[in-house]
């Protein structure tokens, strides 16, 4: 009964409680969720079966306990697909429900219950948002990690095991070789039974292929057959549905289910993408789906944007092991509406998840993210230079890759390269895989590279990163820490350069194809690994200079002969933020993300003067980020609310009707007829009307909703005896004197909203935008000297910024 | 309650006068985990053992393999039976459908009477559970439909 | 010339250049800054000279550049003192300005180069207040470090020493007694000559009383004879100040010097308050000051509560060495405006306020403050039940603090215990020291005792609170961390807990009557000096309850004998948290000070548990944090964002006129003479008058406010030939046809708001609440069918507010 | 550049077989701050050092006198100056003042004529720099009057 003008045909009891089974029922056949409150239902005949219903179930189930403030007229106050909802009536509507509750709860205890457990259900469902999205975290970190090394080969004691927990407990591993053990078989070893060899090699090589193909065929087969909005990094259209855009079934259950399963596909599959974008996805799936369980939340758009915004700093949490990064992610980068409550609440679940996640320990290390490092190795402030040169190849990096990747995703929207979604990403998956396999540092997955580029050098590792010359008297002295002296480069140090050269520019071409593909693709670990490469070889560049020069006047005061002076694995995480920062442009949450990933405050300056030259560097060439630049090229209906609005227009210049367009379709008050509404509303595509006096004074009297007066007027006719053609529409509170034999009057007054906003025409457009910024409107009307004069909705404003900004008005495409 | 395979202390001891790099594992508990206990046989005669030990570096790690293995197997789970239905939806269900009288009304999908569908769907359901079930599928099917022509054919979205 | 409206008599070119002295002179007889826009300039006679000065200076100074949107008629768009300030109004003067620069940037290199520095002196700014305010409160600390030594004895090597740096390389302390050596003596040493016995204490005492007194007199003194705007915390005052209040001279430097001064002097006296909140006021004023240094910010009052906001952040950030944390702080608590830009800036200043005072490292050891800990010690998730009940404990000291403090503030401004400040500090002070130096506990400062409550007993550790029995077999094995195993407690604690438990009685009871008094007086020492004994006090019995009966059920898994399982230090962390939170009812911005100071994000979630609880607990006796009960308790005109408006009203139950009252005064926007208009101001106290067509149709036109209408009509009056009183005032674009020897009218358009705000009298209060929080209106017209039906300002709103929560409505003072 | 009193390292050692615990401070260079440089004489057996030196927990710290110094003294300064002057506002000011033409003025600032007296100040102002300061000073002082009213015997603020 909550889900009110839902199916139209039947409301009878059964159907109703199977309506609350659909919701936790995933086996297949069901609807998804989100549709519940999808079709118009214009053609409700079983109104009476409809309340009785929902008299029978009121005593009944708890979660359908008696919502007094129900309109009585199914589908009011609903919207329709593609359309955005209008905030201060959303908000309205809900303190009308809180107050209602407030002055019940003073009658009984039951509503005093009510009301207590209203007033928990936030934070119950934030904790159950947090534990759900920790899990799935979880999941999807070990699933993916298995798969990753399924291309590689398989554990004999246990097939579930990846190749280091096949080797958890065995003592044959060495320390140049951590991950060997007799458990373990490469699909060579299996195949041809040997390790070495051409032979060996070859098979691997085919065998890495064939999982790249299959994972990734996979991964788009799924969500083109289930949920094709599985698709992309889904943090466009999160920020657009927050900011007030209805998108019917993105967050539904099918697509958490497709996205969950092909994420894992798609990570796995080798593909130059990360998780991390998706885990936002993920999570705001898992909001919206647990907000049905609250009749506070089911009910109310704007509430439910809320609990998404929350889940969108769950989501970062979970990718990153970064609570509060992901608080202020959400803040800065996703939330269009963040209230203080809001704040509490995500950092709450993102603190929940985080902790879930911690207790599941997906790497069986007690870290949340693969790449975690903790060095506290001192920095210099002349470092401040290369650190800068590395927020300008960001910002550089940030611009080029925005500008090509939607190049290249215009080109796949517009040519025929759209048409096949699955070929293409067989073949860069193929690519992939075959270019990737000769080179250990592509080879292995995203997350992998960042862990071992962010990781320092110490007597403890192995790595060919960290090949140097011994060089005497290092390990003199009692000092226990893991920093070690500069020292010079060995030849395995040299080649390892040369293949992360190459790697960077591997990743940069094949990363601008892959972001956008129809699988889930995240961009962060993408961004970050290029970042990173390029910080480490400058990293090491910049310590084999210091070593060979240190009498220069620039490393004498602190780099002295055996001192540990440059820490190449700072410069790495500095490049990898600097990316990072000039794709997306973030910069507090950016900066945050990697002091909790770093856990130190010392390298905030380092990674402040790295994000806000990438973010300065990159803003040269184009002021928005991947995100925002996505939400254009699909024509979401999106306000930005960074940007300031700069130019001189006055409402009066963008309100329509504009100087040669017909009159502004208008209602009187009184005097008009049934049929003469219902023409009005069929001859137009408007999306409401303004209700005047009369049409000679144009005084405004308020302001009425497409959908709402259908929807009324078609009700009328069916239950309200004798309405005709000929019956008159009343928007007044009292009805004026009529003839005894007239048709009797269909009383609209209850739909009509009699606070609609206005401006003058004189208003200018900077402060009009920033109305609706503020208070989420959908539409406003415009008066002159108390006249009616026009309207102008969210839409003609997003025309005007277009238009204004030289781009074409019509790209955007919503309402 | 851990699992004896599930915890493992690991000890990494770098190179060190001329003896090569080792890596240690035993399952002592977190207490006992450091270089004394873990480090056997110890490489180093007696009185160079402190120093040896100060350059170890020891670390407790748990696991649930548990975990690992139920996940894992409801991960293939999971994409086996999304499989298998995407496979009864391509070449089964069309198969039986053909049969049914449904066939009718399942071309009239085909052209987008988008707003009449639904609730002439839902007159027929509601009877009894299959043809419920039946019906959701059929609403599902539609909206996933939809969503394929706007993703992947119309390309007005997620480009 | 900047400072239009500034002194009315004499524009001429010698004092302009003064002027700009004024601003860096601080040598006592200059004029505050923040008057320069204060008098208004009703009565300016020297317009000629004015403008002929601005054409003389505009090529001079280059602080003086020209400023093409300079209102003709000086003193324009300026506010009186104890006024709001219309935020619209504010931004989109700003907006032009932005946009004029950005236009006339294409013409000339010099314009270019000046769009890109005034793009660049927010930034420029943010550098200076971060600089200045880690200067500062470098300065802050070690002078109070060093006077609150001088209260005990004195350096002979160096006067300027405190008792640490006196002793800093004197290898005379021992293990026992750290800070002894012979360079550093007790007063009694240098009076009678002995350390020891009866005589030396009393000595000691007397001496600790007299500083006491000595010091707090200076504070109180200074405070009355220079800044009274000086004392309290400032936090009520600065938040009253971002929501849009104008208090001039309360963020000006003669409030910054003797704020700075005395806040030394009451800390260092041993009353029981801290130097954090007065640390944000400190921020702000230097904020404040360096605003003069650039147009932008100057004069623009919306623009310089940005700067403002971050500077809040600066101050949180430089009293805890929490950067992130500040920022938080300034986001949650503090702001009203905050966008995203200023974020990104506050994360800045405060940054870089916090490096300036690593830089001065005023304690010498690399901290930003005293109480830093740094421990790793696990926690089971059994503790989180003595953790949720400090945070009840700390929600009921919060509440009943507030509580307390209200009513004993209130006293102070009702009765006669106001009249004497002074007497009241003194008799505080003597209280305080006359009951603080026997107990040990009490004797240290805040900063001091929260360092050793907080601190972990390590092996290190020689204090009191740190005696356990030794057990045997404690120092086997070679774990080389800090941690020890669970001991049994020796006498010297028992002693100790004594002392704490009767410190904290004493903190609970002198803070509750410090708080308000006339000196600068932070509370957050105080609330966490109280949170971490009871802290400390809970934790150390939890510690002997775990030793003693480890075989009880509830710690048998964890607390198995030798094992470190309880740490009294994060009890008292926790509990100080706790404490804070109820007072402040911070939540996220808390968690995320703590979790800075402490550097381990494994705390995070005893925190949070502590200061949820807290929070609930608190608002469970009131809803409002100390704060905003002190802005309630002056009638600062504050519209709380956090608290959502409840009620059913209407803006038509809001509004002026009510139904009794005469009818609204309005303006036409022809016809009325200047002898007519001048009476309607005269005779009214509106701040505004609302022009409409007629006074018939009541169609409205715009708004014209008080302040501006009577400037012009002076001005028009004193310039303007032939006007008399018998002109006409007009509002319209074109004057309508006038017989030829009628005067010449008064065209007043220039200064009519075209585009005012306006709502429905249907519009729900709720909304218009909204409307007015989220746009920062001042006031908002009513209108009823397009007809003006009256007006709603901010003080209706928080009249109606208190009505509604059966308060006081007069209780609101201001406008 | 750094001054020689200015850095210690200060190791800390806690009791051991029945010694008591010691603190050693020198001023050694950072690289060398360790228990083997600083701790002399070492107090045990060679075969012990390692041991004992476990224990110690060595901190290498910075000050900087100058900065200390000069902050207190320009603190006493400022605090002196404001003293003096409050002293001279006091007791010499009214003084000087009862010989000089601003009397009559002065007592009209008794009166609260709030909006006329300062451009009434400002028309004698402005011919030499003396008479501008007074001025100023005038202005300043009406303001910290009013301040102090609306604090102080109001309690219109900051109670």
């Amino acid at each position: 009964m909550d889900n009110a003008g839902y199916n139209t045909g039947s409301f009878d009891g059964l159907h109703q409680v199977s309506d609350d089974d659909e919701m936790v029922d995933i086996a297949g056949a069901t609807l998804d969720f989100s549709t519940t409150d999808d079709d118009p239902p214009l053609n409700s005949g079983g109104y009476e079966e409809y309340s009785s219903s929902r008299g029978m179930n009121g005593a009944g189930t708890p979660a359908a306990m008696v919502h007094p403030l129900d309109d009585p007229v199914p589908g009011l106050g609903t919207y329709e697909d593609f359309n955005t909802i209008d905030w201060v009536r959303e908000k309205s509507k809900d303190r009308d429900r809180h107050r209602e509750i407030t002055s019940k709860s003073k009658e009984s205890t039951v509503a005093l219950l009510h009301r207590i457990s209203d007033a928990f259900s936030g934070w119950l469902l934030m904790l159950l948002v947090g534990l759900m999205s920790g899990a799935l975290a979880g999941g999807i970190d070990i699933s993916a990690h298995w798969l990753t090394d399924l291309k590689e080969g398989v554990c004999l004691n246990g097939f579930w095991f990846n190749h280091e927990h096949c080797c958890w407990k065995s003592n044959e591993t060495t320390f140049q070789e951590r991950d060997k053990c007799p458990d373990w078989k490469s699909w060579a070893e299996l195949i041809v039974g040997t390790t070495e060899g051409g032979s060996a090699y070859v098979v691997n090589y085919l065998m890495f292929i064939f999982w790249a193909l299959l994972f990734s065929f996979l991964a788009v087969i799924l969500v083109k057959a289930f949920a094709p909005y599985a698709c992309g990094s889904g943090i466009p259209e999160i920020k657009t549905i927050l900011s007030g855009f209805i998108i019917r079934g993105y967050l539904g259950k099918w697509t958490l289910i497709v996205k969950t399963i092909t994420l894992v596909l798609a990570v796995s599959s080798g593909l130059s993408l990360g998780k991390e974008g998706p885990l936002v996805h993920v999570a705001c799936c898992c909001a919206n789906i647990l907000c049905h369980l609250f009749t506070k939340y089911r009910k109310n758009e704007a509430k439910r944007r809320e609990v998404l915004s929350a889940a969108a700093a769950v989501g970062v949490s979970v990718a990153f092991g970064a609570p509060i990064g992901g608080v202020l992610f959400s803040l800065e980068e996703v939330s269009y509406y963040f209230p203080l409550k809001t704040l509490w609440r995500s950092f709450f679940a993102a603190l929940v998840a985080a902790f879930t996640l911690r207790y599941i320990n997906p790497f069986g290390n007690s870290r949340l993210v693969l790449f975690y490092v903790e060095f506290h190795a001192p920095w210099h402030l002349l470092e401040l230079g290369p650190f800068i040169l590395l927020g300008i190849f960001g910002g550089l990096w940030g611009a080029l890759f925005i500008k090509a990747n939607i190049a290249w995703c215009r080109r796949r929207k517009t040519t025929r390269l759209g048409h096949y979604p699955i070929v293409e990403v067989l073949v860069v998956a193929g690519v992939t895989a075959l270019i990737s396999f000769p080179n250990s540092y592509t080879r292995m997955s995203g997350a992998e590279l960042i862990s071992e580029l962010f990781n320092d050098c110490s007597v403890l590792d192995s790595s060919q990163l960290c090949s140097y010359k011994e060089v005497s008297n290092t390990t003199s002295g009692t000092s226990v820490g893991n920093g070690m002296a500069d020292r010079p480069a060995d030849s395995g140090l040299y080649t390892a350069l040369w293949q992360l050269s190459l790697a960077l520019l591997f990743k940069v071409i094949i990363t601008v194809v892959t972001f956008g593909m129809k699988v889930p693709s995240g961009l962060f670990i993408p961004s970050m690994a290029v970042g990173a490469i390029a910080g480490r070889l400058l990293g090491v560049a910049m310590e084999q200079l210091a070593y060979f020069n240190h009498h220069w006047i620039i490393f004498r005061h602190w780099c002295s002969p055996g001192a540990d002076c440059i820490t190449p694995g700072l410069y790495a995480m500095v490049g990898a933020a600097a990316c990072l920062g000039g794709v997306t442009r973030m910069t507090v949450s950016l900066v945050v993300i990697m002091f909790e990933l770093t856990g130190g405050l010392e390298y905030i300056v380092p990674l402040m003067a790295a994000a806000m030259t990438s973010k300065w560097v990159a803003d040269a060439f184009g002021r928005e980020g991947i995100y925002e630049a996505h939400i254009r090229l699909n024509g979401y209906p999106f306000l930005e609310a960074k940007e300031e609005f700069e130019h001189k227009s006055l409402a009066v210049d963008v309100m329509r009707p504009r100087r040669a367009d017909p009159a502004l379709a208008v209602l009187t008050q009184e005097g008009m007829t049934v049929a003469e509404a219902e023409s009005l509303v069929e001859s137009t595509r408007y999306s409401g009307f303004p209700v005047v006096v009369s049409q000679e004074s144009q005084r405004l009297v308020g302001f009425v909703l497409r959908r709402d007066l259908l929807i009324s007027l078609d009700n009328a006719r069916q239950r309200q005896e004798g309405v005709v053609s000929s019956s008159q529409v009343l928007f007044t509170e009292h009805a004026p004197a009529q003839a005894a034999e007239a048709p009797p009057p269909v009383r609209l007054r209850s739909i009509l909203d009699l606070s609609p906003f206005t401006v003058t025409d004189h208003t200018a457009m900077n402060i009009t935008v920033d109305i609706f910024r503020k208070l989420g409107l959908r539409q406003c009307l415009v008066t002159h000297n108390g006249r009616l004069l026009g309207i102008i909705t969210k839409k003609d404003i997003l025309k005007h910024m277009a238009q204004m900004a030289n781009r074409d008005p019509d790209s955007i495409l919503f309402n | 309650s851990k699992n004896f395979e599930d915890v493992r202390c690991k000890c990494i001891c770098p190179p060190y006068r001329n003896m090569t790099g080792h890596i240690f594992k035993r399952n002592v508990s977190q207490k006992d985990c450091n270089c004394l206990h873990v480090v056997e046989p110890m490489p180093v005669p007696g009185h160079d053992v402190e120093a040896y030990c100060l350059l170890c570096e020891c670390k407790y790690e748990e696991r649930s393999s548990n975990t690992i293995k139920v996940t894992i197997i409801i991960y293939l789970c999971v994409v086996g039976a999304l499989l298998v239905y995407m496979l009864f939806l391509l070449l089964l269900d069309p198969l039986i459908r053909k049969r049914d009288r449904y066939t009718q009304r399942l071309q009239d999908q085909e052209e987008e009477a988008e707003v009449a569908t639904p609730s002439t769907l839902m007159d027929v359901s509601g009877s009894t559970m299959l043809e419920r079930v039946e019906g959701a599928q059929q609403r599902w099917k539609k909206q996933v439909q939809e969503q394929r022509k706007t993703v992947f054919d119309r390309h007005k979205m997620l480009s």
